[in-house]
């Protein structure tokens, strides 16, 4: 059992040296002082949008029992800027760069696609079809069938690059959803944004976040991405990024358990800024002990039921 | 609180705050900001105002146990070799983050003078620390009827009659600080403010502490966590 | 601020001496050792099947962070044990008694309501069409608009007592099954039942429940909770009972900022058996420390949001 | 685990459990059950196996901190006044159930002969206790390789060649159980199984913790919270 395992993991033909990532928007340039980002599967910086926007009114975040309420509502300089200042940024990093992108209609995120695909270090996409904080109503793209089909279809037309589409756990089915992106042609799919959610304070009356609904993240929330993954994995072969309470690497390995073959960090960067590469090494120390020499060896792992 | 500072290389400086772990578990989840209060050779002193979950976590802390501490973070407050007497105003806790600038003012060999507002005398636990290092300290309350703006002008225009005033420091008061605001507009002096907003990743990567700063007509979105908290008075937007 | 605040309330049409409940599932007989039955503002048993189930695979239970799994199965011994022994056992008890039904078809459900409608203490039935639990993939007849309103429908022409759907809170939209409940004729909504969940054990690699999915519970969903109470108030004129997180009489007042009426406890009541009593004391000594005198007073009264 | 049972005013029975919370916050969330490992005039002792989250936060309180304890729940075993000797099985923390009924065995005058297995000789910490109050020890472990079912099955009739055994109660193995099962079969004795099962309420009302039970042929579900723990041996279906 001393082999080293291999971490490795292939999402939709972008390889990675492991499956540990940044979830957009908890992750940014100025992590570089308490991480290496060299280490990290990948890197993915916050979702950007077209035009400048200014986000929600403070306090952006709140806190509940296991998890964080956020409306920040895609602060975005542009992708001008974006374009001009932050992918080159990430240019020294060797580990591969996923593009988030957030958009107002089809044809934005298409345009948007097409011109981020062309930054030769750009090596996939993720779409961000399911932000609950761009309207006020918490609605997304993702939460249509139809429209995410159109969407991923037209996206596909205009790069070969890696497409991932990242739904909404606020949905009856994901797995029509997920099925309609496979259709659709996408590579990958992370499972998930956040919930809608809200908090009030009761001696106030007021919301807990200025834009009285916001997306919640964090521990509390783990059980319901775990099963959404599980439905997921049933409903179609694209590889999934596991996303929402991954604490520690034991949350990694149950995710993947249930089906993804990688896993994105966010809520838990704040709480512990190493947070990636400490679940890097609970990873590998699981497999070690386990001697599981592959990250495949453990994806859809999850025991078959007995039947009584 | 005081915890030992020697594990903390960088230079620590007034206005910069910690993020602190209040809790081995998932609740309290996020780290909570705190102030730096006082700065002494081997150790740093934090003062906090009991709320929630958070700080009711540090309160049953014990002498010798381990804080998860994650800081210095944010610009500090920054003082001109130049200014001779500066005026403080804080309200509440805002106290403890101008503290450690009277602190540092009393070794660079300024002078300050601090108006300190709370609800209660008893709330105006730091007053006597702010003495010690020489500041010539007022005091205001909600009990005593002398905390509100009005009066609080009354006080500034006769301390800067009785002192010509380099320079401005406030902290915790929404309706002061706008006063201030005021003040220093008339008076053609500088003024620096430290704000205080909910934070997630403290590291200025998820926009979660934005506030507005008006810099030649154009308002535009800073970051309290990483371009703050410290920040020119005149420039931010106090809605 | 010295008079006793009035805790009345009326879910359409039933009059409650207060607006705290058990949830179904989470409450039974043997509680009568712990509390005093008379003091709730309803009581409210165990989902009751037509036929006798056996329930799912054990472990049934799990815990989460901040919640627990439950795959229960809804057990039940037949709705004729249910008429001549549960029933009845109730009827020496002031508080009035809701019967929750779960049923195969749709009328499976008419009929079960017909005939429990009839027992003259009961005062409302609560269809608990969103039971993530009665088939092995997680569906429930509140997850799809239409067959909630037939469903609602159908239990309208059989009884005159007051209906209340217990909604589902695994959809896209739960405006629009509250919208279609309040059309079809119910009387007041649950929202909600629990959120469709999983969890695995890393070292096992066993589903943490026999059913491998199952809902979940407790203080990690209130967030969630609290956003669909919000979403339904704004969508029906129907009066809203909270159901999800409940620990404290600040989540009930926060579950009735948002827009309850009243709220049930479910899981509070296994961590300590007297919760719904002293829930019940902490709203009445928030109504009093902040000069409230009736319900109402809280109802809905979330705070505007300013614009910015 | 030591706590005050003053203020219990129920009578306590060997195989009865209590349901512990285990911390002051939501996580852990659910109540832990903990039989009785031993009773004393005005203390109650517990026995537990550190596993996950609750019994961690069990080994964190100190001598004089308060537990949450809610009980005494579910059906004792029963002695029968005529027994003159039974025969005890328990495996890994089972023992501490057993221990118990080993006690109450003493005090009415009952011989007790046990067998303890767990994994290694340093996981049978109560095999002392049962020795004291009188039992006649065996020990099996994993380790000595003498745990087996085949092992303990020649055990079992060695015991039962040199003593007349009335009744076999045992917990904590499904494999001894099932061995037992038949044992106690072939020898018409009467026996009895103190189960474990996940619970959420713990009061009999949410079918968390049901097991089968067959009952002339017919097979139908029981709670281990209220109908048990403990249950006639030959009745329960072991899957
Ligand atoms: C830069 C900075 C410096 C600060 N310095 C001090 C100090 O020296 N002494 C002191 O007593 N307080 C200070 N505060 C405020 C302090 O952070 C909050 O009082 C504390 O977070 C409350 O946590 P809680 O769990 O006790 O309260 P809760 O109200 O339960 O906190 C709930 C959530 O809201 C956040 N929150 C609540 N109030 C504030 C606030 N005023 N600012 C930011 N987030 C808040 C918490 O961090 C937490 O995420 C400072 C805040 C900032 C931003
Ligand atoms: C009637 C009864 C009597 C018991 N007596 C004892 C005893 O005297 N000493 C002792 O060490 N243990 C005993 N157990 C087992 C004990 O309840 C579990 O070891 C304990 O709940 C584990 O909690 P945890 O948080 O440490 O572990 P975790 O594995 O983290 O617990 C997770 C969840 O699973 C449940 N769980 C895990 N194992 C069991 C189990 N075996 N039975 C029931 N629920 C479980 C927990 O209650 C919790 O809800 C008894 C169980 C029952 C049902
Ligand atoms: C402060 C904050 C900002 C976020 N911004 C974005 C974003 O811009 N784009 C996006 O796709 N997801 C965004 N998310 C969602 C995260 O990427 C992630 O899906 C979610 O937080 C769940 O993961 P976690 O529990 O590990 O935090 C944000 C989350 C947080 C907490
Ligand atoms: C063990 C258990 C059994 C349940 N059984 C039922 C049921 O039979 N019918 C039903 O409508 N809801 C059932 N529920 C759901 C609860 O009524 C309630 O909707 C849910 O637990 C959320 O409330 P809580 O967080 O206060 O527990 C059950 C919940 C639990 C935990
Ligand atoms: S707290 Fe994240 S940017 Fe300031
Ligand atoms: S634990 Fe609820 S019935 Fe036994």
């Amino acid at each position: 059992m001393s082999i080293n395992p291999n971490l490795a993991v292939n999402i939709g033909g972008l390889q990675l040296q492991n499956p540990v990532m940044p979830a957009s928007g908890a992750f940014g340039e100025d992590m570089e002082e308490v991480i290496d980002f060299n280490r990290l599967g990948a890197v993915v910086p916050k979702s950007i949008t077209k035009q400048p926007r200014g986000g929600n009114q403070t306090p952006r975040v709140c806190e509940t029992y296991g998890g964080m309420i956020n409306s920040i509502g895609i602060q975005s300089k542009g992708i001008n800027y974006y374009l001009k200042h932050i992918l080159p940024y990430y240019q020294k990093y060797q580990s591969p760069l996923i593009s988030s992108i957030s958009a107002e209609s089809i044809d934005e995120f298409a345009e948007m696609s097409e011109t981020i695909a062309e930054v030769p270090h750009v090596r996939a996409i993720e779409l961000n079809i399911s932000c609950p904080n761009l309207k006020g109503n918490g609605l997304a793209f993702g939460m249509d069938e139809a429209l995410t089909y159109e969407l991923i279809r037209k996206v596909r037309g205009v790069t070969d690059k890696p497409i991932i589409a990242k739904l909404t756990p606020n949905v009856t089915s994901i797995q029509d959803i997920a099925r309609a992106c496979e259709e659709a042609g996408a590579d990958g799919l992370n499972v998930a944004n956040t919930m809608l959610a809200m908090a009030i304070d009761v001696e106030s009356r007021k919301p807990k976040v200025g834009n009285i609904m916001g997306g919640l993240s964090g521990p509390a929330v783990k059980p319901i991405i775990v099963r959404l993954i599980y439905q997921v994995y049933q409903a179609t072969k694209l590889p999934i990024i596991g996303c929402g309470g991954v604490m520690t690497g034991m949350d990694a390995i149950e995710m993947m358990l249930a089906g993804a073959t990688a896993v994105q960090v966010g809520t838990a960067n704040f709480v512990t800024p190493t947070a990636m590469i400490d679940i890097l090494e609970e990873i590998k120390a699981y497999m070690k002990r386990h001697g599981l020499v592959c990250i495949d060896d453990i994806v859809g792992g999850v025991a078959e039921p007995v039947t009584k | 609180m005081v915890v030992d500072a020697s594990p903390v290389k960088e230079t620590i400086e007034p206005g910069q705050f910690f993020n602190i772990k209040c809790g081995e578990s998932y609740f309290p989840l996020l780290r909570r900001p705190f102030s730096i209060y006082k700065i002494n050779d081997t150790t740093l002193e934090f003062m906090y105002l009991v709320k929630g979950a958070g700080t009711k976590y540090l309160t049953r802390l014990e002498t010798g146990d381990k804080v998860n501490l994650f800081g210095p973070l944010g610009k500090p407050f920054s003082l001109e070799q130049s200014y001779q007497t500066i005026l403080l105003v804080a309200r509440g806790v805002g106290i403890a983050t101008l503290a450690a600038l009277a602190q540092k003012a009393a070794q660079d060999g300024i002078r300050a003078v601090a108006i300190l507002s709370a609800r209660t005398t008893n709330d105006l636990l730091a007053a006597q620390e702010l003495q010690e290092f020489g500041a010539e300290v007022y005091k205001v309350t909600e009990e005593e009827g002398t905390s509100d703006v009005a009066n609080v002008r009354k006080m500034v225009n006769q301390i800067m009659i009785e002192h010509p005033i380099d320079a401005v420091f406030t902290c915790g008061s929404k309706r002061l600080s706008i006063l201030l605001q005021d003040m220093i507009k008339e008076n053609h002096i500088p003024g620096q403010i430290a704000l205080e907003e909910h934070m997630g990743c403290a590291m200025g990567v998820c926009y979660a502490c934005v506030c507005d700063v008006k810099e030649e007509d154009a308002v535009h979105s800073v970051k309290v966590c990483k371009d703050g908290p410290v920040f020119p008075l005149e420039k931010v937007v106090l809605k």
